[in-house]
């Protein structure tokens, strides 16, 4: 069971770095990178699953957050703006 | 690890198949905002079904507690971040797919 | 001012329960200093709205919105997923404006996020009173009508909680 | 550039309105992890990563007016001076029991906050350095690229 979940989230971030190679535009990697970001929240769940430990839910968290501040920051970078106006 | 309960793994599979529909999506889909819409839901969905999963497996202990937080934050921060990547890449000057209907926001930014 | 202060301080210390999972004394006083040096670090930015989930009629509505607003999004997937795997991939998109009645900053943004996360809807900019929303299948370009088939089902549950 | 009177400070409402509770979520994250860097991954350096990427965020979705009031560049470059000094500090204080870094604090219960001696004060200390120092190397890079960009001089902030 558990080894089917974890081909399945492998084959959505398969098609992610497809999109991330072969993006024709930069807002198109930009997705693909916001997407990969919260299918890996999944993968630690998983993780936590598998093993029975909390801290993976902790490294779930921070990569959830920090994907956010990066999204972010591409966001700003497409509107064509620095990052500190 | 214990074994994993029917309605957990229920949960998780649902969540996984929403993700996997989402990276589907993201491939197939023509154009940079009908992928945000496609990745962004499908792939929100599925990741809050499998932390709802993992709550189920282990009820209220830290791994539980952790996950709904995990859930909130992402519920949080995900349209937010898919709402930022589409302001971001119509201000770059991504057309829409030539399929579509109608642009009121070009419109509207012409007219100023 | 105080008030506000205060929600925010209890807010950021109950997450650091959560976070924690434990009761020892220690733990809870580091807890009490970093809410308390953060609550008071960043009062200013904290949108002091929040408070009025304080009245309880406001929470029962607020808690109301989330079974109503997860039946919405499981709806809004099961279409997105429809369409993805349909191999005519039956799509009609494009931007259409709408009009909220919401005042409040904290109330257009729970609409906007709400419209990004249900049927085929995301908000790509906000402008005073008016969203622009793509829809991935445009029924009608009118504003009126956009408004009512997109913004109605949030509106009338998120105007009584944050106005 | 011609245009940028027209724009508002910082990016949209919703993103401002997200990254107003935010900011404070992910600071209060990023002590967490620096606390209990002695029971789970993490530890200080995490941690202030953790907290500089908070204020970032605020920089990125407000602008450099409200985080440069919040986490004055002046106090950015006196904190990270004081880290390192008190890593230091900490490191000639082992002397009291015999050697460098040795511990000098009670062991208390285990698996608690304060069952580690001195490496939950060692972990504070590399949070505060590294917390400042990014902040610091954010707020110079976004500046100075803009002043090779534009060939402005002068006017730093």
């Amino acid at each position: 069971m558990i080894t089917f979940f974890t081909i399945m989230l492998s084959a959505t971030c398969f098609f992610c770095l497809f999109r991330v190679i072969g993006g024709p535009t930069p807002p198109d990697r930009t997705v693909a990178i916001d997407v990969l970001g919260i299918v890996v929240v999944g993968f630690s769940a998983i993780m936590a699953l598998i093993t029975g430990h909390d801290y993976f839910l902790n490294i779930g968290i921070s990569w959830a957050l920090l994907s956010f501040i990066g999204t972010m920051a591409l966001a700003k970078y497409l509107e064509g703006r620095g990052f500190d106006e | 690890m214990s074994e994993l309960s029917t309605a957990a793994a229920v949960f998780i599979s649902i969540g996984v198949a929403f993700d996997l529909i989402g990276g589907l999506g993201l491939i197939r889909l023509p154009d940079i905002y009908n992928r945000l819409q496609a990745a962004t839901k499908c792939v929100t969905l599925g990741t809050c079904f499998i932390l709802i999963g993992v709550l189920i497996q282990f009820g209220f202990t830290s791994i539980g507690v952790k996950a709904i937080l995990c859930l909130a934050f992402i519920l949080m921060t995900s349209p937010t971040a898919a709402h930022a990547i589409s302001k971001g890449s119509h201000d770059f000057g991504i057309k829409l797919w030539e399929g579509s209907v109608v642009d009121k926001l070009a419109e509207d930014k012409s007219k100023e | 001012m105080m008030k506000k202060m205060l929600f925010h301080f209890l807010m950021l210390f109950g997450v650091w329960l959560l976070f924690t999972w434990t009761l020892e004394i220690p733990d809870v006083i580091a807890g009490v200093i970093v809410s308390l040096i953060l609550a008071v670090l960043l009062n200013s930015i904290f949108d002091g709205e929040v408070t009025s989930l304080l009245n309880p009629v406001k929470l029962f509505w607020a808690i109301i919105y989330i079974p109503v607003f997860f039946y919405h999004m499981m709806v809004a997937n099961l279409d997105v997923a429809y369409r993805v795997l349909n191999p005519g991939l039956p799509i009609k998109p494009g931007i259409v404006k709408v009009k909220t009645k919401l005042k409040s900053d904290l109330g257009k943004t729970t609409l906007a996020n709400s419209i990004t996360l249900t049927p085929g809807t995301l908000t790509v900019d906000i402008k005073g009173e008016y969203l622009y929303i793509h829809w991935i299948n445009v029924l009608s370009d009118n504003v009126e009508e956009a408004t009512k088939e997109i913004v109605d089902k949030f509106e009338k549950y998120i105007v009584r909680f944050y106005g | 550039m011609s245009n940028k009177s027209k724009h508002q400070d910082g990016m949209s409402l919703i993103s401002k309105t997200i990254s107003s509770f935010m900011t404070a979520l992910i600071a209060l994250f990023g002590f967490y992890i620096a606390f209990y860097g002695h029971l789970t991954p993490g530890g200080g350096f995490a941690g202030g990563v953790i907290i500089a990427a908070a204020f970032i965020l605020l920089t990125l979705s407000h602008s450099k007016k409200v985080s440069l009031k919040k986490f004055p560049d002046i106090i950015a470059s006196l904190l990270d001076n004081f880290g390192a000094l008190s890593f230091v500090a900490l490191g000639l204080l082992g002397f009291l029991s015999g050697a460098f870094f040795m511990n000098f604090v009670q062991k208390g219960k285990a698996f608690t906050l304060l069952s580690s001696g001195t490496i939950l004060l060692a972990n504070i200390a590399i949070m505060i350095k590294v917390m400042a120092g990014l902040f610091a190397i954010f707020v110079g890079l976004s500046i100075f690229g803009r002043i090779v960009a534009e060939g402005e001089k002068g006017d730093m902030r």
